[in-house]
């Protein structure tokens, strides 16, 4: 008993030497996401995020002792190559994964995650996915060591159809995707929610494109000008965004793009001004929210990171969310065990920066607001000279993105448990 | 006469390849870690998809950009057989299961074979491209076959446990991706041997005169393909046997231009190049790959030098050796080869810090300026380090190219030595 | 009619800009024999540097000057790449190109970063040429379709009427007779090599703010152009042509045609449901294969009429 | 003595230009037969028109009564044609034994086959074996084709032609560019190789067609002028213009 004393006191005052290190113990996060190749830029800017979220969150001690270190692996987004990465990470005793490009590598990491955890019980790896939207995760595939803290894409078609159905004057609806499972899945989603929600509601076309493979979308424009569609509802990513966005502009084409990703990391610069007032996306954040309290922070990191040659914005409010929700864990379970910080995970309830959020137990399936917002020119503000050169005149779009002079105004919030989903899940737990 | 003459050599070839298999047993007793279970697990396989490559590129004349369609396919057939294998729908032993893959991969190659064989060449090479395009294409767009972008997951751990072996850990694994990488060694070799292995050769060299001694050369190409479709699709099935899933990845361009760039590297002229291929393709991979994110950049600069300077690959190098040593001659490439090694360390140490340097600047001047290469820190944002990076690089050059004209004397003494010795 | 016009047009201007980017490597092809693996590398560092000195100079300048800079870095490597691979044949001429893609996409990942940059059409070419019906027809594509058409004017009467086509026409056919008339057949080949490349950058310079400029776009442009080259016909210009412009026209109007098998089926009283055996390929529209389709024509092109559109050799 | 190759108002076009302008030819069973004749009168033409290396633009060939014209040059070849090359046309980077070998797989029925092992196929090896000691290159086995010398290499060009065992045989030019000692050892070769076989074959050295030749077709621009036993063709009065006249030996 006094020996105990004698130990803590003694640690104490080492805490006191060395303010903010109570236990020397460290949590390694494993980041596995690309930080090679074509999708680095991407991967890059997540792991610049979870750095810069982890040394705020060292900084205020937030996880009661532990250090919070993310460590990045290059998975060259390969699903593969993630397998190999996952060999290494545990060869090097890390516990705690990340990932979120590609539903692919996801899926992958949650098989061999669970094989893993079922071999070596003794050892086993969380996986927190904070971008990666197949639903199935959450559903067939659900796994008591994966967490999502990202809507999934039913959640999000849900949101948007909610935000659909109140607008009257929407009588029809033109669906072009990536033929690939995420774009099947918006599609079979759209369908399905319109015909609950507004039967009348017409889908006058279906496209479903080879994903990465269209070079002109003119065409594609073209058949969505002649089906005189009110809306365009869309999945597509990457150059398949911009390059769409960028053929409607060109024709002339007026009519509104519901988006996933069209404002995605690195999209708005490829897309220009021709998404203007066209381009809605469905987001857990932007940095026109209002009231926005992750303001100072966002500010902080742009300060960092913006400008050349990285001209990063903060985008992932998620990851702050997942970030702060693990770190709390540790704190409330004082270990750094998978297992129980899992456990402490299953239902947390957790006042985010947008309002109360909630990791759904039953799927792992984080319960959150959502925003729909549209693309707009940032605000000249006369009293700024930093924004001489943006050309917008609503002081709600207060910053741009991406030093891109676009930013986002917002349409509707959508609280988190309209979006909720049923699950099918049947989740087995050790 | 001529059976004693090739007596020592065939004692020689057992040996090669006794040596070869032992080693390959041997191996994760002294290396033991997981990560390197896989390396090894995946140089297996890449042994096999490598050399039935080169049943193409080395033997066959045919430089393929689309060879992954085959072991992909035979992958993707894999993993759905195992899948019905463990739902019971048929019986099957999972140790032989990249049979199927065998099978369906030649299947694909008498589909797709049959037209991309006609020619030969540059025609040849942009066809199997578009091939390749075209499946890769199809594998996102039919999901229920290919699972889409999550591919196709399976579960190698079956009831039937014979003498222990589930399959279960890695290490079962790893020798049963041996045990068949020797076998399609083996079987390859052999086929160099066979009439239509020497035709392939000969179509190779000169198809003209191939037509001219009643061999149809688009037979003779077709047949290769397929059979090399065939290896390949036993490599793909291992593979899914190794992941225990199947993603579009292993049919697409980056899977089918590795598999050129390790065979050639290794050396397609020689059988065993694409072995030495595949382990150096490896390192470049995990190791390089490990310590910095320009490992592509390097891995392309290799490929460059070694297409314009050393187009046999690294066996070429090796093999040019061999009578040297036979000869007692290699004290007189020595001294050079030390000259050409420093200098050549300085050429690379400048390259790596330009390139590195580059990257760095280029990715976070602003917010990180300093950066740590060779175990001195630095800031990249000031001149000094730029100077010696450069001075490196322009000094190396310039001092290497002495050191190689002083290696390419040697060689021309030695071999104008050998040609006065056999005369 | 507003769709089946508006939709000739976009046909016309992908397949001019095709053309454009193919009719590079059909001359180096035909000229030299080499296929350029790394064409479409130049079309990609043509936007790249033309971004580059739009944002120094701005875009007229960069017409002409990234073309030119493109043509210089193309005879590099015809002079200190290819010349020395040329020995080993057309093989290792192939390898060597395409052991250059790849170093090309890390070198504009080294310099330009690994997401898109912002090269935009300049404001003197931004907006509407005119209105067919309600379709708005972009300016900037019609300057495409003026720009690919002079080029084409411009090869077709640089190589039939100057003195340096002429020697470029006879160093192909007879480079020993020609070397001793005094020319510098070596010379002729850099100069063909880089001019090759010079149209690649200008495909570049004109696509890469039409569509996207990214390290991506070389890869995605790369397997089309052999398609264009195999079906027109190895190595000739005219074929990669009438190829370009097919081209353009199938993959315009197959997005129109969502016809599928299912419905041929249904004309015949079969109904596909998702128990069909492969009732995935019988649902699957023509839409949605448009992209697929020029392999497909390849392929076709390959069994019935090996020698391209208007090939005269045979691999 | 039944007609071994016959051609029949054989034509061939390239563009505009006729190379070939109706030649028409019986050649019978066992005869050596040589064709002469002027630079460009077309005889490589013919030699590429038999033996299937180019399309035919008009007529018919019939080896042994049955027409070949259309088919390609394996399949004339498996009928029992084969034929040797002007310029040089070996497997370079093989082996003499290699060389041979190839050439005569096929006749032997062993097609496509990876079953067998060659080192197994005796009679492959042994009829290879036979066909380099004809050639005089057994002590060359296993030298590099491409290092043999300009007289070797025209010897194995012969040997890989024969090697395959055909009935009919082409030989375009086996002695050009040989020296005087040289090309008395090929006359001998060939005389030996083509015992009881049907030779035809193109030839400039006229000591070499006079030795050699049964029977001698001369052709120029296209068109076969005479054909006729040698001593015919000497007195011939339109050969010796045409010919014989304009370029004498």
């Amino acid at each position: 008993m006094f020996h105990f004393k004698r130990t803590a006191e003694a640690m104490v005052l080492v805490s006191a030497l060395f303010a903010g290190s109570a236990y020397a113990e460290t949590l390694k996060i494993a980041y596995i996401d690309p930080l090679s190749g074509a999708f680095a830029g991407v991967g890059d800017a997540g792991l610049k995020q979870f750095q810069f979220v982890a040394d705020d969150i060292n900084k205020r001690n937030l996880t009661g002792g532990p250090k919070l270190e993310v460590i990045g692996f290059d998975n060259k987004v390969s699903p593969k190559e993630s397998l190999n990465v996952l060999k290494k990470v545990i060869d090097q005793g890390i516990r705690v994964i990340t990932q979120g490009n590609g539903s692919s590598v996801a899926g992958v990491l949650i098989d061999a995650v669970n094989k893993h955890n079922e071999r070596n019980p003794d050892k086993s790896i969380l996986f927190l996915n904070y971008a990666a939207v197949d639903p199935d995760f959450t559903n067939s595939k659900c796994s008591f060591w994966h967490f999502r803290f990202d809507a999934n894409s039913d959640m999000k078609m849900e949101a948007m159809t909610d935000f659909m159905a109140k607008d009257k004057s929407i009588k029809s609806v033109y669906l072009i995707n990536q033929d690939y499972s995420f774009g099947q899945a918006v599609t079979r989603a759209a369908k399905e929610y319109l015909a609950r929600k507004r039967p009348d509601i017409k889908i006058v076309g279906d496209d479903l494109h080879p994903i990465g493979k269209v070079k002109d979308f003119a065409p594609y424009v073209a058949k969505i000008k002649a089906s005189n569609a009110d809306v365009v509802i869309s999945g597509n990513w990457g150059a398949d965004a911009s390059l769409l966005i960028k053929a409607a502009k060109d024709a002339g084409l007026s009519t509104p793009f519901y988006t996933y990703y069209f404002g995605g990391l690195g999209s708005m610069t490829a897309m220009g001004d021709a998404g203007v007032g066209k381009v809605k996306q469905i987001t857990e954040f932007h940095s026109n929210i209002k009231p926005n309290k992750t303001e100072k922070f966002a500010n902080a990191f742009n300060a960092k990171y913006g400008g050349p040659p990285n001209h990063l914005t903060f985008y992932y409010l998620r990851v702050n969310n997942e970030m702060y929700m693990l770190a709390r864990a540790i704190k409330e379970t004082k270990s750094i065990d998978p297992k129980k910080i899992a456990l402490k995970l299953e239902g947390m309830k957790f006042e985010s920066d947008t309002g109360e959020v909630e990791m759904r137990a039953t799927d792992h399936q984080l319960i959150q607001p959502l925003y729909i917002s549209t693309v707009a020119e940032a605000y000249r503000d006369p009293k700024n000279p930093k924004t001489a050169k943006f050309k917008g005149t609503d002081p709600d779009v207060k910053y741009d993105v991406e030093d891109s002079g676009l930013g986002f105004k917002t349409d509707a919030r959508i609280e988190g448990y309209v979006t909720a989903q049923p699950t099918s899940c049947q989740m087995k737990r050790p | 006469m001529s059976k004693l003459r090739y007596r020592p050599i065939n004692l020689g070839r057992w040996l090669v390849w006794g040596i070869t298999a032992l080693v390959m047993i041997v191996l994760p007793l002294i290396f033991t870690s997981g990560f390197t279970l896989t390396i090894m697990s995946q140089i297996g396989v890449g042994i096999i998809f490598a050399l039935s490559y080169n049943m193409l590129l080395g033997q066959g004349g045919m430089l393929s950009f689309g060879h992954a369609v085959y072991s992909g396919l035979g992958a993707y057939f894999t993993v759905h057989a195992l899948n019905l294998i463990s739902k019971g729908t048929f019986y099957f032993p999972v140790t032989l299961a990249p049979i199927i893959g065998g099978v369906a991969g030649a299947f694909f190659g008498v589909i797709f074979g049959y037209v991309t064989t006609k020619k030969s060449g540059t025609t040849f090479a942009m066809i199997s491209l578009g091939i390749g395009e075209m499946v890769f294409a199809c594998s996102l767009m039919f999901s229920d076959f290919f699972g889409g972008e999550a591919g196709i997951a399976t579960n190698r751990v079956m009831g039937s446990n014979v003498l222990g072996i589930t399959y279960g850990p890695a290490i079962q694994v790893y020798y049963l991706i041996i045990g068949w990488a020797l076998v399609c060694m083996a079987a390859m070799y052999a086929w160099t041997q066979t009439p239509l292995g020497r035709m392939a050769n000969a179509v190779r060299d000169n198809p003209e005169r191939a037509e001219f001694v009643g061999y149809d050369t688009h037979m003779v190409r077709f047949l290769t393909l397929v059979l090399s479709g065939f290896f390949a699709g036993i490599a793909g099935g291992l593979s899914s046997i190794n992941y225990e899933i199947v993603t579009a990845e292993n049919l697409g361009a980056l899977a089918s231009g590795s598999v050129l760039i390790a065979t050639f590297v290794g050396g397609a002229g020689y059988f065993f190049g694409p072995i030495i291929g595949i382990i150096v393709f490896f390192v470049m991979v995990t190791a390089v790959g490990g310590i910095t994110q320009a490992w592509l950049f390097y891995l392309g600069l290799l490929f460059l030098i070694m297409v314009l300077y050393a187009p046999g690959g690294f066996a070429s190098l090796i093999l040019m050796h061999v009578p040297v040593i036979k000869a007692r001659l290699m004290r007189r490439l020595w001294l050079p080869y030390a000259a050409a090694a420093i200098t050549g360390v300085v050429l690379l140490a400048g390259l790596v810090s330009v390139v590195e340097m580059t990257y760095h600047y280029s990715a976070e001047a602003d917010t990180n300026p300093g950066m740590a290469l060779f175990g001195l820190a630095f800031n990249v944002t000031s001149y000094t380090p730029w100077a010696v990076a450069a001075g490196l690089l322009v000094g190396g050059f310039i001092v290497s190219r002495f050191a190689w004209k002083a290696v390419g004397k040697a060689w021309g003494e030695i071999i104008l030595g050998l040609q006065e010795r056999r005369a | 009619m507003e769709f089946f016009l508006i939709s000739m047009l976009n046909s016309l201007s992908y397949g001019l800009l095709l053309f454009m980017l193919s009719s590079g490597l059909t001359i180096i092809f035909s000229m030299m024999g080499v296929l350029n693996f790394a064409h479409a590398s130049f079309y990609m560092i043509g936007a790249y540097f033309a971004y580059q000195i739009s944002v120094w100079l701005g875009f007229w300048p960069a017409l002409v000057i990234a073309p030119l800079l493109v043509a210089a870095v193309g005879m590099a490597v015809e002079r200190y790449g290819l010349r020395t691979v040329h020995k080993y044949g057309h093989v290792a001429e192939l390898l060597f190109t395409f052991g250059l893609a790849y170093l090309i996409e890390e070198a504009v990942h080294l310099v330009w970063g690994r997401s898109s940059v912002p090269y935009v059409v300049p404001p003197s070419l931004d907006g509407a040429a005119f209105t067919l019906y309600s379709t708005d027809y972009p300016i900037y594509r019609v300057f495409m379709m003026a720009v690919s058409v002079s080029m084409l004017i411009g090869i077709y009467l640089t190589l039939t009427r100057s003195r340096i086509g002429l020697v470029i026409q006879a160093a192909l056919t007879h480079p020993q007779s020609v070397e001793t008339l005094g020319h510098n057949v070596p010379r002729v080949f850099m100069l063909v090599f880089g001019g090759g490349s010079a149209l690649a950058g200008l495909a570049g310079v004109i696509g890469g703010n039409a569509f996207i400029t990214e390290p991506g776009m070389a890869a995605a442009v790369g397997p089309i152009v052999f398609v264009v080259v195999v079906v027109g016909g190895m190595g000739s210009l005219v074929g990669a042509f009438l190829a370009s412009l097919l081209l353009g026209v199938l993959q315009t109007f197959s997005v129109a045609l969502d016809y599928s098998f299912a419905d041929l089926f249904a004309k015949f009283g079969y109904t596909v449901d998702p128990d069909t055996p492969l009732a995935v390929l019988w649902n699957l529209t023509i839409s949605q294969t448009g992209p697929v389709l020029p392999y497909l024509l390849m392929v076709l092109m390959l069994i019935f009429r090996p020698k391209g559109i208007m090939g005269s050799r045979e691999g | 003595m039944s007609t071994a190759i016959e051609l029949k108002a054989v034509t061939k076009n390239f563009g505009n230009t006729e190379i070939i302008r109706g030649v028409d030819l019986a050649i019978p069973r066992g005869e050596r037969h040589a064709v002469i004749g002027p630079n460009g009168a077309g005889k490589s033409t013919l030699f590429n028109l038999i033996s299937g290396r180019y399309p035919l633009s008009g007529g018919d060939i019939l080896l042994n009564g049955e027409s070949v014209s259309g088919l390609k040059p394996f399949e004339i070849n498996r009928r029992g044609l084969s034929r040797s090359f002007q310029i040089t046309n070996i497997f370079q980077r093989m082996s003499v034994f290699e060389n041979v070998r190839c050439a005569v797989l096929w006749s032997l029925g062993y097609k496509y086959s990876f079953w067998h092992r060659l080192g197994g196929l005796k009679d492959a090896n042994l009829r290879a074996e036979e066909v380099m000691e004809s050639i005089g290159l057994k002590a060359r086995r296993d030298t590099s084709a491409g290092v043999l010398s300009y007289a070797e290499q025209r010897a194995l060009e012969i040997g890989i032609t024969i090697a395959g065992g055909a009935e009919v045989i082409l030989l375009d030019e086996p002695t050009a560019g040989m020296s005087r000692t040289e090309t008395a050892d090929a006359v001998e070769l060939i005389r030996k190789v083509s015992q009881g076989k049907t030779l035809i074959m193109v030839e400039h050295d006229m000591g070499v067609v006079f030795d050699l030749a049964d029977k001698i077709s001369v052709l120029v621009y296209g068109e076969v002028i005479a054909s006729d036993k040698p001593q015919n063709i000497r007195g011939n009065k339109a050969v010796q213009e045409a010919y014989l006249g304009t370029e004498a030996h």
